[in-house]
């Protein structure tokens, strides 16, 4: 048995298999195909979560999961819609939003203070005395905010993405939806149909047009049945297409999956929205919308209660009530709100199945029993008693209007129009190659009722369900003097909830135009912004893809102990050994390159082939130095700075023939080093082809006293000794029957050769020289032992010596400016900073013993930051603290003394010394 | 997903493309006083409307002018390099 | 039961205080025309009134109140900058927040929750420690954080040990705080409009009258109005304002988006933010989840979503939170920022005499507000320009001496 | 028969150590060395003509780009595609893919017989006219690696905008884009029966794609295959 109310006839369940789920802790059978909803319904529950604000219970409302009454809670995932989530055995769901039980709230009595509540009322309140509301009321309200809850060790679950292709989307699988996707196969064009119920036909499956069912099932056999057929439709079921953006670019859901279409044009047939009527109660459960006591019946087989009654604002409200008669429920009466009898075919039907028709009345309230419908109050035209008439019953089924459903339209940059004749928002200005069909065309839609709103002097009529918003709060909003209604949406959150105003933007807006005496169309709706409907993080993020990038000898690294760090995206060594006895091991490597040799990998620097006949002009305008009359087999510093002046870039121009530079970038300067050259060449045109040989070159640089040691008998070709390959030099040869690249630099200040070879042969190079060198002493050396290698050399490391800002002014490079050459990119700003000279200075400094000092630590000068330290690091070499630091540029000579703050507030005082620190004379890289 | 055409490799998404703003020419730096030059510098139109920019299809590092309008952000037309030259001499 | 509700509950008719009166009429001149109804223009409208007994003043907006960036903002409140000028300017409106709802007699719900900037690589390490230091010697509440400092915070961060994204340190911001944006601009607004302020909706500026080289009106949509000095305070607008009044700006428009989820049980108490992961989240005292990330990638005046920017942000945020999974973001949206090279504001005088500019605001305009509305209110008032904002002038594009705070963005607006 | 090593070698894959983990039986083709097989011969035919993916990154190619590159490429009686991102098949089975007006990358076919990439580096190595256009390390900078089967054109959505279905980017196709946030170069070239599509990437990047292409093809049963299913393909396909 799968619930007192089960019916035959749900066109979505399978009775022939029940599914046991618990609800609050409490067993429930429901059957294969099931919502969580209409397996509670079958089983008579109807208090599915509590209320936002006011925690009043709420259940069924759309049957569709358009607002928030229905939201629950599944292990580690809030705020579900229970309209629309299948049952699967063992699903164990808990309402929302309640302390102690879902049945008796301890937060119930927020609903007998609402009149203390009015709209806005948190920005009265709250904050007095100063500091009342951090310390005292925010977290108090913070903990009664909220639905649902997370659980923080949720597992994270497979989600994923693909991309889709179509000349034709339809969204929208009813009867206009269906009719437009075999016309665009007719004429030829792949269709991609998407609807998110799971199966196709909309409102042809639960709807009552008509006073027979069976042509309207007809009519939808016909339509599925044909598309069916046609191999040029592709049909998504249990999809939702939750957002349009530029050039018709779809975000569908489809489970845990996003597929992002891109369609040649986009058909809406998104249908309607019911919407409500507003009346003290109207939130009850057990008051429903017509279409969703419908869409329990016909879908799913349950009846939506035992005594009804209709509450009927448009002819609708006479199919809802037949189909109530056929499942088996008494329908007390039909409340016709209109003042003149309905002649709707379904109303005579209606009539004649002696079903009793108040005509021309209104209503008074819905009244509860233990959080559920007992009765509704109605008034009759002429009935002048306080509480009119009650009609007790179980449920109300109420058919007032509709509304397009237009999100995806306004997404698209169409605007709504007031019907004002048929009560009704109409769609227009929609881009090219978007257009509507169906209901969402405003096609065979009756008129809406056009004011289905009834207050009461003791209030309670929700026009916004999420928000637990009554009429009060927005004619309150436009008294406080929000006028327009983005304005009552901030001020009162009308429509800002889980349903975004699906069912409250049409009576918030006839509200608001009655209160400011505008038409509905000039008062509007908020903007439409996606999605759709809530769509979970875990959809959007899908499989993330973050590249990263490895040298030719990242593994060998990593057999060697490196601690490995990034560097954009690259990934390099720091150092080798385990993070315990770290310094330790920086200061073996440095030793070893001062003493001995060591070897860094140097693949991830950037490589840059600069080739043609106008290489060298081409290299002047790029670089601060001058190429022209750099010698071949030659090599030279290259610095780059921006159209401002500031410095952006360094590294090495190597020249192998009178048209050929090979350039070196940093790290992370490469990709866009090599895009501003292209970018600049794109205007000057010259005769020079720039290409990027980055990924291409694996490159190591053997540098101290020994390095000939280790490469001496590997070079084929090519001597290595001071004579044939002197400092600054760079030759082509092989070494290790490797093609490879030489060159003679000195950054860490000993005799040093880089050594790039093709990226698929830089394992086997690395290889040959841990061989060869292992006899010499060769170490490996990473990143941290070369910072402080270079620190001893007073080198700058571009983007940490420098800033946004640094010019080599500053930075004290003017050597690497060739200030006669007409034009290099900077040279013009460099002329204007030059006439407004900063006031800092980027000098060496040593500092007496080991204090905790920090690159960042501020240096000071009458209590104010003039500058700060940029590189800071023991020299095993020198056996001191050393470090690169702005100063005041008139503190910038040595022995200046400088004030440092360290972290802790203490001031020490540095020395300013002149740069290098070590090897003034630069003999040793010369050896 | 914006589209967008490029001259060498057809309609492609956006993100492919990186944008490097309004096309702006360059006074002669030996004749540009300080205040031309930074009006080149910084001082941008920023207009809204269509302005000609420079984009880059990042896969291929392809750059080409694109024409688009700042408000709607329709792209008029991509041009080739020689292709903007071209309108360019015709006093576009 | 704050005593302050009481009324409400116990009147029978709604004692409703109208935040904004009914409208005026538009007077043929005024001593001042502020061109932009958002957070700043109406807070320079109510302390020229407040601090200077400047009351002649009218504030035109050409949609409605708060309905630009101060509407579209993630409300986050922060003086945790690079440079020292910007870290002093930032602190005074941070101390003015503090007591605005009392002065405003509105719950702006300003909280100073703190926020924590993550840092993934010892670059970050280094910039934060700088920011940490700047912060520290100018009285700021800002420190670097270790790891299990980091979890103590926020317990919910998930902390990988290693990868791309690591978390190696945090920069520890408890000045940091949100406040609820609308109220903060409806708060000016009222207070402003109390004293005389006359605040207009739906008129919009086309035209600055300027006479030998000085502005002495405005044209609009409801006709001309003269004015004693005009104020452009116009967020996303700037550029085709000064081109109004005969003059380029150094800035570039980009839209700026952010996205919401639905509301869940508060497990969040600071703001949270990565710059490498261009991604910051924090947690509304309704219990929905605000994230926001980096600008768009290229010039547009338009608040239109895309799809891509959400993909990407959300990827990120379930990197710093992937328990996140199954929650579900609600809506997305965007404002229009005006970029300036250096990331920070241009306030002060303009080409033309009697203009005033309060623009380039990015994405810091919301947490400025009160220190740009009292500061440029002192200058307009004083015709002098405050000490605390001359390193924000224009004509700092004209001797290259920039005040870089693009190290101060990247996702932590 | 000898295990073959690729660490034995002077040219490594940016993955071999993948594919060794994978269990690949190695072969020479000659300097370099490739995964003959994963010790499943029949059954990676069989994958390989739904989805599978081979790493061809040591075999050799080369680019040529610049002022005169396609002139003097026509000029050795290279094939050339008459437009930028198509691929013209050559005598011997190379391809000669045009990514620009002026560029052009040679690839092998996928056997690793032909040596054309090898004679027009000689022959542009001895030649002395300009312009001739410049040499680029093609086998350096891009990782190889050959997608093929039936489902390639659904595992590929998932990685990659472009509509690669077989009616909108037929044989010879060639699309220069973003695959898994890093560029890529695709190239469609069938094998035999099956539709097959080069793939050529960052060659620092090849570690991180490998493992996300094999990762998007378990949906459809896609996994590494060996180069002999490939030459299988041919020989029961025809090509």
């Amino acid at each position: 048995m799968s619930g007192v109310n089960r019916i035959p006839g749900g066109l979505l369940v399978d009775a022939a298999r029940p599914v046991r789920f618990t609800f609050e802790g409490r067993a429930y059978d429901g059957l294969a195909g099931d919502t969580i909803a209409s397996a509670l319904a079958a089983n008579d529950v109807r208090v599915l979560s509590r209320s936002f604000k006011y925690h009043r219970p709420r259940g069924i409302h759309s049957m569709a999961a358009w607002d928030a009454n229905a939201l629950v809670q599944l292990p580690g995932e809030p705020n579900v819609p229970a309209e629309r989530t299948p049952i699967v055995p063992g699903l164990a769901v808990r309402g929302q939003n309640y302390r102690g039980s879902l049945a008796h709230d301890r937060d119930a009595w927020l609903g007998r203070f609402a009149r203390f509540m009015p709209v806005g009322f948190y920005y009265r309140a709250f904050f007095k005395p100063h500091g009342a509301w951090q310390r005292f009321w925010e977290p108090r309200v913070r903990a009664l905010a909220g639905l649902g809850a997370v659980a923080l060790d949720a597992p994270h679950g497979h989600f994923d993405k693909v991309h889709n292709f179509c000349d034709v989307a339809v969204i929208g699988g009813g009867r206009a939806g269906l009719s437009a996707a075999l016309a665009a196969a007719g004429a030829g064009d792949q269709v991609l149909l998407v609807d998110h119920n799971p199966v196709l036909g909309g409102a042809l499956n639960y709807g009552r047009a008509a006073v027979e069912r069976a042509a309207t099932h007809a009519e939808r056999d016909r339509l599925v049945g044909a598309v069916g057929g046609v191999r040029r439709i592709t049909v998504m079921t249990g999809a939702v297409a939750n957002g349009y953006f530029a050039d018709h670019w779809l975000a569908i859901i489809q489970g845990s999956r996003l597929h992002r279409v891109r369609a040649g044009r986009v058909v809406l047939a998104t249908g309607a929205i019911e919407q409500p009527a507003v009346f003290r109660g109207n939130d009850i459960p057990g008051v429903m919308l017509g279409s969703a006591a419908q869409r329990l019946i016909r879908l799913y087989g349950v009846r939506p209660g035992r005594t009804a009654v209709v509450v009927a604002g448009t002819d609708d409200g006479y199919g809802v009530a037949l189909d109530l008669l056929d499942a088996g429920a008494t329908v007390s009466a039909i409340v016709e709100l209109r003042p003149e009898p309905s002649r709707d075919p379904r109303a005579v039907a209606a009539a004649g199945r002696n079903i009793r028709i108040v005509n021309d009345a209104s209503i008074i309230a819905a009244e509860a029993v233990d959080g559920h419908l007992a009765a509704i109050a109605i008034r009759r035209q002429g009935d002048n008693t306080r509480h009119g008439e009650a009609i007790v019953c179980d449920l109300a089924a109420v058919s007032v209007g509709r509304l397009p459903a237009y999100q995806l339209a306004l997404q698209a940059g169409g605007r709504l129009d007031y019907d004002d004749a048929r009560a009704h928002f109409s769609i227009a200005g929609l881009p090219p190659g978007v257009t509507l069909a169906g209901w969402t065309a405003g096609e065979d839609i009756g008129a809406n009722h056009p004011w289905p709103i009834y207050p009461h002097p003791d209030g309670k009529a929700f026009v916004d369900f999420d928000e637990d918003l009554q009429i009060d709060d927005i004619e309150n909003a436009v008294a406080e003097g929000y006028r327009e209604i983005e304005l009552v949406k901030r001020f009162s959150t009308v429509g800002m909830g889980p349903s975004q105003g699906r069912h409250s933007a049409l009576t918030a807006a006839r509200l608001v135009a009655k209160e400011t005496g505008r038409r509905v169309g000039d008062v509007g709706v908020t903007t439409a912004r996606p999605p759709v409907v809530g769509e979970k993080l875990g959809v959007l993020a899908g499989r993330g893809f973050d590249p990263e990038r490895k040298t030719a000898m990242h593994h060998r690294h990593l057999e060697a102990g490196a601690q490995m760090m990034t560097a954009g995206a690259w990934w390099r060594p720091a150092y080798y050994g385990v993070l315990a006895h770290r310094a330790d091991a920086i200061a073996r490597e440095v030793r070893a390159v001062r003493t001995a040799v060591g070897m860094i990998d140097v693949s991830t620097l950037g490589g840059l082939e600069i080739r043609g006949p106008d290489a060298a002009e081409f290299m002047n305008r790029m670089y601060t130095f001058t190429y022209t009359k750099q010698a071949v087999n030659r090599l030279r510093y290259v610095l780059m700075v921006n159209e401002s002046g500031a410095i952006i870039d360094d590294g090495v121009a190597c020249r192998f023939g009178d048209d050929h530079f090979y350039v070196t970038t940093t790290t992370t300067g490469s990709d866009r080093v090599y895009q501003t050259m292209l970018w600049w060449n794109a205007k000057w045109r010259l005769d020079v082809d720039i290409a990027n040989a980055t990924a291409a070159f694996a490159g190591v640089n053997i540098a101290g006293p020994r390095a000939r040691d280790v490469l001496a008998p590997l070079v084929e070709g090519c001597g290595v000794d001071a004579g044939a390959f002197p400092y600054l030099g760079a030759f082509e040869a092989r070494i290790a029957g490797i093609p490879a690249r030489f060159l003679r630099v000195g950054f860490v200040g000993e005799l040093g050769f880089e050594v790039h070879v093709p990226a698929s042969q830089g394992e086997a190079l690395w290889d040959a020289l841990m061989d060869t060198g292992r006899g010499a002493g060769l170490v490996p050396f990473g990143v941290e032992a070369q910072r402080v290698l270079r620190l001893e050399k007073g080198h700058i490391i571009v983007g940490q010596d420098t800033d946004a800002m640094t010019t080599p002014e500053e930075a004290d490079m003017l050597w690497a400016i060739a200030a006669k050459k007409p034009f290099f990119i900077g040279k013009r700003a460099l002329v204007i900073r030059d006439k407004h000279l900063s006031r800092r200075k980027l000098v060496g400094f040593a500092v007496a013993g080991a204090p905790p000092l920090q690159e960042s630590n501020l240096v000071l000068k009458g209590g104010n930051a003039v500058g700060f330290v940029t590189s800071v690091a023991w020299s095993p070499t020198l056996n001191r603290t050393i470090g690169l630091a702005y100063a005041a540029r008139e503190d910038a000579a040595p022995d200046r003394s400088l004030v440092i703050r360290l972290d802790d507030g203490r001031d020490v005082r540095a020395t300013v010394v002149k740069l290098p620190f070590y090897d003034p004379d630069a003999a040793r890289q010369a050896l | 997903m914006k589209l967008l055409r490029c001259p060498l490799n057809g309609p492609r998404n956006i993100s492919e493309f990186v944008c490097w703003g309004e096309v702006a020419d360059q006074p002669d730096p030996a004749t540009a006083d300080d205040l031309a030059w930074t009006d080149y510098l910084y001082f941008s139109n920023n207009t809204a409307g269509v302005v000609f920019e420079w984009w880059c299809h990042t896969p291929t590092s392809y750059w080409f002018i694109a024409e688009r309008h700042t408000v709607s952000d329709d792209v008029i037309r991509t041009y080739t390099m020689d292709e903007f030259r071209a309108i360019r001499r015709d006093g576009r | 039961m704050p005593f302050g509700l009481l009324k409400y509950g116990l009147r029978r008719r709604y004692p409703a205080r109208p935040d904004l009166p009914p409208e005026p009429d538009l007077r043929p001149a005024y001593d001042v025309v502020i061109v932009g109804g958002g957070g700043h223009g109406l807070a320079i409208a109510y302390y020229l009134a407040r601090e200077h007994g400047i009351t002649n003043v009218a504030v035109l907006e050409k949609n409605y109140i708060g309905g630009g960036n101060t509407g579209r903002n993630t409300t986050v409140i922060r003086s945790n900058y690079v440079t020292p000028e910007s870290v002093r300017f930032y602190k005074a409106a941070v101390e003015l927040y503090r007591d605005l709802s009392e002065e405003l007699d509105v719950n702006l719900m300003y909280a100073e929750r703190g926020q924590l900037t993550l840092a993934h690589n010892d670059a970050s390490i280094r910039s934060f420690r700088l920011r940490a230091e700047v912060g520290k010697l100018l009285g700021t509440r800002i420190e670097l954080i270790d790891p299990p400092a980091i979890r103590a915070l926020v317990p919910a961060l998930h902390m990988p040990e290693g990868g791309r994204y690591p978390i190696l340190a945090g920069l520890w911001h408890q000045d940091g705080g949100l406040a609820r944006h609308d109220a903060v601009a409806w708060g000016f607004a009222a207070r402003a409009a109390e004293r005389g302020v006359h605040i207009f909706q739906r008129t919009e500026v086309t035209g600055i009258d300027v006479e030998s080289g000085r502005a002495v009106g405005v044209a609009t949509n409801r006709g001309r109005i003269a004015a004693g000095a005009v104020v452009q305070a116009v967020a996303g607008y700037s550029s085709l304002l000064a081109k109004m009044a005969g003059f380029r700006l150094p800035i570039r428009t980009y839209p700026l988006q952010a996205m919401v989820t639905e509301p869940v049980k508060p497990f969040l108490e600071p703001l949270v933010s990565s710059a490498q992961l261009h991604a910051y989240v924090s947690q509304t005292a309704r219990g929905e989840l605000v994230i926001g990330g980096g600008s768009d990638p290229y010039e547009l005046y338009s608040t239109r979503s895309t799809l891509d920017l959400k993909e990407s942000l959300i990827q990120h945020t379930l990197e710093l939170f992937p328990f996140l999974a199954n929650v579900k973001l609600l809506r997305q949206w965007a404002g229009v920022t005006d970029m300036t090279p250096d990331y920070s504001p241009i306030m002060g005088e303009s080409p033309v005499a009697g203009y005033w500019l309060d623009a380039g605001w990015g994405t810091y305009g919301f947490k400025a507000t009160p220190a740009s509305g009292r500061y440029m209110a002192r200058a307009i008032a004083t015709n002098r320009v405050p000490d605390i904002l001359r390193p924000f002038a224009l004509d700092r594009f004209r001797s290259l001496a920039l005040v870089n705070e693009m190290g101060a963005t990247a996702a932590s607006h | 028969m000898t295990t073959i090593q690729p660490s034995a070698y002077r040219i490594r894959s940016p993955v071999y150590r993948r594919l060794e983990a994978a269990g690949a039986v190695f072969a020479a083709v000659g300097e370099a060395v490739v995964a003959a097989n994963f010790g499943d011969r029949a059954g990676e035919t069989r994958t390989a003509r739904t989805l599978g993916v081979v790493d061809l990154s040591c075999l050799p190619r080369i680019g040529f780009k610049g002022r005169g590159a396609v002139e003097w490429l026509t000029a050795q009686h290279v094939g050339m595609p008459d437009t930028p991102n198509r691929a013209a098949p050559q005598a011997d089975g190379a391809r000669a893919v045009r990514l620009s007006a002026s560029e052009v990358l040679i690839l092998p076919d996928r056997a690793g017989r032909s040596g054309l990439a090898a004679d027009l580096e000689g022959a542009w190595q001895r030649e002395t006219l300009q312009p001739r256009g410049y040499l680029l390390m093609r086998a350096d900078t891009h990782a190889w690696f050959c997608v093929t089967g039936t489902a390639a054109p659904a595992f590929f959505a998932k990685l990659c905008a472009v509509d690669l279905r077989a009616d909108r980017f037929g044989r010879n196709a060639v699309a220069q884009t973003i695959l898994a946030q890093v560029g890529a170069i695709i190239v469609r070239g069938d094998v035999g029966p099956a539709p097959a599509f080069d793939v050529l990437a960052d060659w620092a990047a090849a570690d991180y794609l490998l493992p996300v292409l094999i990762d998007a093809m378990a949906e459809f049963g896609g996994r590494l295959i060996g180069l002999d299913a490939l030459a299988a393909l041919v020989a029961d396909g025809g090509t």
